[in-house]
């Protein structure tokens, strides 16, 4: 007994120290920020002014009461859909169809694919800027050829999400793509033979094998793509239409970022990141409760 | 920050400016290291900000949260009260007065008084003084315009300007005309300020008159019933038309270099059109410099900058390199000035011309002043999507910023 | 239901060559036996059929349709793998009916199919387990069931019964036949068990690294091997093998010699051979403490225990023999005196190391297989 | 049969890695064009005029040489770092029992969702403090972990059989074996994948060294992109493009170099061996 | 080297029991065969001892010392895990010496071994494939490499040879036991091959769904074994068992009987039983054609073919019997006549199904052990 508590208290100190080194960094850049930033969310100030207004609870009040918020919100799960399906859903297939249907070329295609992973986003959207252009870009000089008007997407509700989606997911894709690639190879060669003696649609080993099976791969890119994608796609905002036209562009991160560094409505933006926060941690227990228990994991 | 250097116990100071390299970044070097070299006690190092004017903004925002400052920084107009309200800064006549009195009267003998204007906030302080001034200038096709039969000279009124657009769509299938849609309202201040509307009145949002609301709706016309003009972000406009494909574009003077080295064909600048029958009023952009030292030794090295950069040479230099009208007064004409340069440079001349015709760029006062700027431009969006009228936009719109600014 | 044909058919990985020119035909509805050494291709084999694994050169037909570039789901098969390949997120249900779902048999037939697999794999209550939470053998059995249950027209069955004990074996194994018996499928079946593949083969073929050495009926390839390599291979203890020389009645090994029986004198004689290889059984081998005539002489390196028997390894002429007797007083080191029972010989060429066949008198003499 | 039916896959994925490259080969080609091509010759992917002038401006402008080795110091640095930092805690995570490891993970994993804007502020105050303001360091500092890293890592952990582990057990391998011996190879494609995403995010940060950073020399690549492109003057486009490619040349160089290896490490895991 | 003591331990997942209250000890330095059905709880057994599962109460013991909670690491054994547990991201030689080389020996001793190793179990020419490059059987005798090269004093075997073929098998026992006489560490040797349960056991246990059910030498269990299960576990195909009476010197079964030896008579007489089972090996069955006097009569269900022999199963009174014999024919369908030599018979207590012991003529009846 005594050998085992002994080796308990031993294994704790080595989980410890393990931990210690990343706890270290998160305390004292992500935590410590967290509760300033929590703290903020109580005040009226604009980051500079020698006094912060303490107002209690109405920086959430006036979220609540933010007639942008609803469209903000709305805005963010379209975002978060459609990345979904360009992040995840199609890399997932393309994987799929790689590595089980067709072989040949599978080096060529991976890399290709992953290349403009390593660009930044930045260029990227000054690129597609430029390329989408519905009057003059490449693309619209194209399309023009077989008589076809590109609308003008950087002013037109529903699709300007669309197209910054397009533009993050040209960045992300090869990455997701190939985390995915390795999760789905990862199902071992054999138990997709087995399903093919079977005579199992593709579709269906797709769906019944390799999808749970590769399911911590999935989980994974599935909360990258939001949690990521959410992030990323805030460059092409910034850079191609600034939240606009009329906000239909914003997500729920350009909105603090706008209220907190274009306004400067420190405690409001505050406010808004902890609400946000609180959120996503929802959502993540959700996944810890419901989603991890379908998941295989080996252990 | 702002340190003394041990050596040759010269004063170390920082100047923050917005230039990229695009955007006169280079002559900033240049400037700063003519000055670095002629100067005794005063060592300036230049400190590029993305991001323009906002991200000059932020940082100086992070840089006062530490506790620091630079001694001389670029502030855009529309931050002029924002800055004048938040930030410590020191009236350039105060230092003057204070260690300089041979310069006593720099101010008033260099520059026009309505240019001084543009750098005092809605108290009437002088926050600093103007440096980077651009007004909007009309860019034309004149190979478009011949083609659509015409006068190759452009329009002289907005009024001539829709029909124009209006016969270029119908002649040629080109877009007529595109105004810049950046995330300010400066040059529609200029289309609505010129019909007589005034954006600001008494500290108070007042652009929803019958001539602003005219103004505006004529603009949106073009956009959505005639399909004449284009509705597209700035930079996809401009691309747009150094690609041929509008004829028109109403933008600062300082995309000059970038049109004229990117168009292909007969281009052209001509000064802004007015209404008919009706003054031009054109917002001033750029910036103006800003003393944001803290001790007397950083103010008065600053100021030695600041006056530096003010000199006909400076300023002429600085034109050169940016396309940016010199806000002093004599620097047009003389030898050591532009005068050589506007010979050359006929598209200048546009912007040179219609200085008289300057006002200030609308900043509404105030810690909401911000987010008014945000609201008008989510009003621009409204209009020009055609989902609403410029009157109902406008004078809804016009509430709400009156409402925040209470 | 399928017959298949091997033609020239090779597998290589890389530049090793796996399968070398294997032709061989699988009658429809016989139940084959696939034994070999380990590593000597049998699974590669059974994978080339299933259409898991393509074929470097060569023709496969089935039912006379080459199949070379048929996907394996369109080849109608069912398989057992040797790692049994069950999906580990399925419980033993899923992973049984999986198939069957598939192919939209009504619920009641798959649970008719399922319930009848179940009982007769020992896997009830079960059911709901996810593989891993199954022991080797209930792996191994929940693989066989999954097979079972398609009822398609070829069953490939890679080592399929390894794991179980041998109650459950003998009980699998007959449940086996029961199923061919009822279904006809042709059966492709591997094993190491060599008691497995005398009950449930109708015909053995043997491959050694990727060549195909015999193809012949269980009873043949125990009794008249057709050659050096399946008599040492079948049979365990294998059989011994050594070179030896004929004159004159004599069989000569080393330095002694025995006499052999008219028959295989007259026999041997009529072959016309001088040199060759002799071969005999563990098991036929007589051993004696002393001396006798017609005995060589060795020494016992080495005992193995069988239970009542015992394998007595000794050393002899350099070579080493194996005997296989139930008398247990040989020990490592002592003198041994064995002979050979010349009914029970092999005789082979010692060129192409063929078996050179039997005397008449020897015809019916086939002696039962035996395991120690 | 075979061909007829990849052939259409292979179209399809062809019409893919169009869409996915053109703006590769279209930033390339406008690198070399001069501005008024750039506008005219949209389509056209080679230049009429191949011009170097773009190159030869940034060169000339700017310290490059220094530019990319302060961005080759802070992505290496932080990613080695990150990559370790998760790696050990995703360890603990996964094959230790200890009090509070549930809640502690949740914490961890839950900053994932913080937008680092919001903590950019206070950690901008901490850099100041300790005086590595325009310092590299200061950039790298508060990016020495991540967790994201540590959620993805210990998903690969947590997929790799415990009968390699037992196995490794018996061999009275220690901690450390067991990590470096079994583990981290098993989980190499998990933590590759990781590094190379720390990587090219960390290559292509903006908005935290725009902060930290005030001198051009010790500026990283995307901020010397930053200063060519601005709204009001225009963007030099081709000069920016220019950049660009100087930009991902080396991310992408060193991806052409290795990467048949990453890619192998993902398609190589087998680890069921 | 290791003596092992099992006191009281219990096992559960959850809420199923795995192991009961198991209570023995296995000798320093002896090999112990455990045998069981499948999925009775020897692997989990195994592991118990290696330290990979927790006991969930009682007491495990080595060399005195109480081992529940030390970790495996500090066990000092090696094990052949039966699904082998190949590090896959090594080679061959990777896999097997990656132990030594944490232990720090010598790259000389290290070498050596290694050498050794892959020589004995036929490996050379394979050291750098990786594990997914090896056929099954060569994946077993890595995993069995890399067990032995370590040389602890406790050497834990789960099924370490199932996958190979028969010559393999011989020589890799033969190695084992080799190996054994070198290094004498305690074997802990799970198999379901019953040869190979007698060839290396010193004694077998046996257990039936987590309970042990005899432990004893592997002559003792197949020619007296202790109760019913063990009879009819061991053998194959096992003991054939009657519900039976005895009155007079006749057994009675159902409405059939046939006369008992008279040491039969006396010995079942002294023991004062009327109701018991008895139970006679299929090999030891003798069959007829014709009703003869003292058999008793059945029909053919099926027949099982093992080459020269056949496994007759027939029923009589409602229960299967099976037989082994050389006879081909018995077609199912057909009548059949059996006899059980007395000799050979085993009686079992009726109620705690425990061997009631042999009349002393019979106790140097110990018959070989055969498979068929
Ligand atoms: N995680 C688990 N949860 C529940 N039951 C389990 C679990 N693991 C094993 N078992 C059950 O424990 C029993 C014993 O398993 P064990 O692996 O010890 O069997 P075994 O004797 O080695 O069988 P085999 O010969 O088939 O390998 C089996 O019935 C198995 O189903
Ligand atoms: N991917 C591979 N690359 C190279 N050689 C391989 C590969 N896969 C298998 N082999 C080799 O091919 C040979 C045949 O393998 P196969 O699995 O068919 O053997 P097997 O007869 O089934 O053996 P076992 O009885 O041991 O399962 C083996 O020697 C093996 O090492
Ligand atoms: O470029 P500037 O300084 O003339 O400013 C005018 C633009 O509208 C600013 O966005
Ligand atoms: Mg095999
Ligand atoms: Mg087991």
């Amino acid at each position: 007994m005594k050998n085992k508590k002994n080796l308990i208290t031993q294994n704790t100190m080595i989980a410890y120290m393990l931990i210690l080194p990343a706890l270290l960094v998160f305390a004292i850049f992500m935590f410590y920020p967290l509760f300033y930033t929590a703290y903020l969310s109580f005040f009226d100030w604009n980051m500079i002014k020698p006094l912060k207004v303490f107002v209690g609870l109405d920086n959430y009040k006036a979220l609540f009461s933010d007639p942008l918020m609803p469209l903000v919100i709305k805005n963010t799960v379209v975002y978060i859909l459609i990345l979904l399906i360009l992040n995840c859903a199609a890399p997932y297939i393309l994987a799929f169809i790689l590595s089980f249907v067709v072989k040949k070329g599978r080096g060529f295609y991976k890399g290709a694919f992953f290349l403009p992973s390593v660009i930044s986003l930045v260029v990227g959207s000054i690129l597609y800027l430029w390329i989408l252009n519905p009057v003059s870009g490449p693309a619209a000089v194209a399309a023009e050829f077989m008589g076809i008007n590109i609308p003008i997407w950087s002013k037109t509700q529903g699709l300007v999400i669309v197209v910054l989606s397009i533009i993050t997911t040209w960045k992300i894709f090869g990455y997701n793509f190939i985390v995915i690639f390795g999760g789905v190879t990862g199902v071992p060669q054999e138990i997709i033979e087995a399903a093919k003696i079977d005579n199992i649609p593709l579709y269906k080993i797709f769906f019944d094998i390799v999808l749970p099976m590769s399911s911590a791969t999935g989980v994974y890119i599935f909360i990258m793509t939001i949690v990521q994608g959410l992030q990323y796609v805030f460059t092409p905002i910034k850079v191609v239409t600034q939240g606009g036209p009329d906000n239909a562009s914003s997500n729920v991160i350009y909105d603090i970022y706008q209220e907190g560094f274009l306004l400067y409505h420190t405690g409001y933006a505050s406010a808004m990141s902890i609400a946000a926060m609180v959120l996503f941690v929802i959502l993540l227990v959700i996944e810890f409760r419901y989603v991890e228990k379908g998941i295989y994991y080996e252990n | 920050g702002s340190e003394q250097s041990a050596q040759g116990d010269k004063v170390k100071i920082e100047y923050w400016h917005v230039n990229a390299e695009t955007q006169g970044g280079k002559t900033v070097q240049e400037l700063v290291d003519k000055f670095n070299a002629q100067s005794k006690d005063v060592e300036v190092v230049a400190r590029y900000n993305p991001d323009m004017y906002k991200g000059l903004m932020q940082n100086l925002q992070a840089e006062a949260a530490a506790g620091k400052s630079p001694a001389v920084v670029q502030v855009g107009w529309a931050f002029l009260d924002y800055f004048s309200n938040n930030f410590t800064y020191s009236a350039p006549q105060k230092i003057i007065d204070k260690d300089f009195s041979d310069d006593k009267n720099f101010l008033q003998d260099n520059f026009l008084p309505n240019v001084l204007d543009l750098a005092k906030n809605s108290k009437g302080d002088q926050v600093g003084i103007p440096y980077s001034l651009s007004t909007p200038v009309l860019y034309i096709n004149r190979d478009l315009l011949r083609q659509a039969g015409l006068d190759e000279n452009g329009p002289k009124t907005w009024e001539e300007l829709i029909k124009f657009s209006d016969t270029v769509k119908k002649q040629t299938g080109k877009y007529g005309f595109y105004m810049q849609e950046p995330a300010d309202n400066w040059a529609q201040q200029a289309l609505l300020e010129s019909n007589g509307a005034r954006m600001i009145t008494d500290g108070k949002a007042s652009f929803a008159s019958e001539d602003g609301i005219k103004a505006y709706q004529a603009y949106a016309d073009m956009v959505i019933k005639t399909k004449s003009a284009l509705h597209i972000s700035w930079d996809q406009g401009v691309q747009a038309f150094v690609n041929g494909d509008v004829a028109m574009l109403y933008t600062t003077i300082a995309q000059r270099a970038n049109v004229q080295k990117g168009a292909k064909f007969d281009v052209a600048a001509v000064s802004s059109p007015a209404w008919e029958g009706k003054p031009k009023k054109l917002p001033a952009g750029g910036c103006f410099l800003a003393i944001t030292a803290q001790d007397e030794k950083q103010q008065k090295a600053a100021w030695e900058f600041v006056k530096y950069l003010y000199s006909v040479e400076s300023m002429a230099a600085w034109t050169k390199g940016t396309g940016y009208v010199p806000p002093r007064k004599d620097v047009a004409d003389a030898e050591n000035g532009l005068k050589s340069f506007l010979e050359e440079n006929k598209m200048m001349k546009a912007a040179t011309s219609q200085m008289d015709s300057v006002v200030p760029w609308a900043s509404f006062p105030g810690d909401a002043g911000l987010q008014a700027e945000q609201l008008l431009l989510d009003t621009r969006d409204k209009i020009l999507s055609g989902s609403i009228s410029a009157r109902e936009a406008l004078t809804q719109t016009q509430e709400q910023i009156n409402n925040l600014l209470k | 239901m399928k017959e298949i044909v091997f033609e020239n058919v090779c597998k290589k990985y890389g530049k090793n060559t796996i399968i070398e020119n294997l032709n061989f035909t699988v009658h429809s509805g016989e139940r084959l036996i696939l034994l070999g050494a380990s590593g000597c291709g049998k699974s590669t084999t059974l994978r080339m059929i299933a259409g898991l694994e393509d074929i470097t050169s060569g023709n496969l037909y089935m039912n006379g349709q080459r199949v070379n570039d048929i996907v394996s789901g369109k080849r109608n098969l069912s398989m057992v793998f040797q790692n049994y390949a069950l999906y580990p997120h399925m419980t033993v249900t899923e992973n049984i009916i999986y198939g069957l779902k598939i192919q939209k048999l009504p619920q009641a037939e798959i649970h008719a199919r399922l319930t009848a697999a179940l009982g007769k794999l020992e896997l009830d209550g079960l059911e709901n387990r996810k593989p891993k939470d199954l022991s080797g053998g209930q792996r191994q059995r929940v693989a066989l069931a999954r097979a079972v249950v398609k009822r398609s027209e070829l069953l490939l069955l890679d080592e399929p019964l390894s794991n179980l004990d041998a109650q459950l074996r003998v009980h699998a194994r007959k449940e086996l036949v029961k199923i061919h018996q009822a279904y006809k499928q042709t059966f492709v079946y591997v094993t190491h068990d060599q008691v497995e593949a005398m009950t449930i083969g109708d015909r053995v073929a043997i491959l050694d690294k990727g060549r195909l050495q015999v193809i012949d009926t269980p009873n043949n390839v125990y009794n008249r091997p057709a050659n050096i390599f399946t008599a040492k291979f079948i049979g365990s203890p294998g059989m011994n093998i050594f070179k030896g020389s004929y004159s004159d009645h004599f069989l000569q090994l080393g330095k002694q010699s025995i006499k052999l029986s008219e028959a295989w004198s007259a026999y041997i004689g009529e072959k016309n051979c001088r040199e060759f290889y002799f071969g005999i059984r563990p098991e036929h081998i007589l051993l004696y403490r002393e001396k006798h005539r017609d005995t060589f002489a060795g020494v016992v390196k080495y005992v193995e225990e069988y239970g009542s028997r015992r394998g007595i390894y000794f050393e002899t002429e350099g070579s080493e023999v194996v005997a296989v007797t139930e008398a247990s007083d040989f020990k490592p080191g002592s003198n041994i005196y064995f002979a050979a029972d010349s009914d029970k010989l092999h005789i082979f060429d010692s060129k192409n190391k063929k078996n050179i066949g039997y005397p008449e008198v020897y015809h019916g003499n086939i002696y039962q297989y035996q395991s120690v | 049969m075979k061909i007829d039916s990849s052939l259409k896959w292979h179209v399809l994925l062809c019409i893919a890695l169009f869409v996915s490259l053109m703006p590769i080969v279209f930033a390339i080609s406008t690198s070399f064009k001069e501005l008024s091509e750039a506008y005219g010759n949209v389509l056209g992917l080679i230049p009429h005029n191949p011009t170097m002038a773009n190159y030869l401006r940034i060169f000339q402008e700017l310290p490059l040489n220094q530019i990319t080795l302060n961005t080759v110091i802070v992505a290496f640095a932080v990613t080695v770092f990150k990559i370790v930092t998760s790696v050990m805690a995703a360890y603990a995570f996964v094959y230790f029992n200890f009090k509070g490891k549930n809640l502690l993970y949740i914490i961890l994993i839950s900053t994932i969702f913080i937008p680092f804007t919001m903590t950019m502020i206070p950690n901008y105050l901490i850099i100041s403090q300790i005086g590595l303001r325009n310092n590299i360091i200061g950039v790298i500092l508060p990016q020495l972990s991540d967790a994201t890293g540590i959620f993805l890592i210990r998903q690969a952990m947590r997929s790799i059989p415990l009968s390699f582990i037992e196995a490794a057990r018996l061999e009275q391998a220690g901690i450390f074996h067991i990590m470096f011996g079994i583990v981290l190879p098993l989980a190499k494609p998990a933590v590759i994948s990781t590094g190379i995403m720390f990587f090219i995010n960390s290559w292509n940060e903006y908005v935290w060294p725009v902060l930290i950073l005030k001198d051009t020399a010790n500026y990283t690549l995307p901020l010397a992109l930053q200063l060519f492109i601005s709204s009001e003057g225009g963007t030099d486009f081709c000069v920016a493009m220019a950049v660009s490619v100087v930009t991902m040349i080396i991310p992408l160089g060193l991806y052409l170099i290795f990467q048949k290896y990453i890619i192998s490490t993902f398609t190589s895991s087998g680890v069921k061996g």
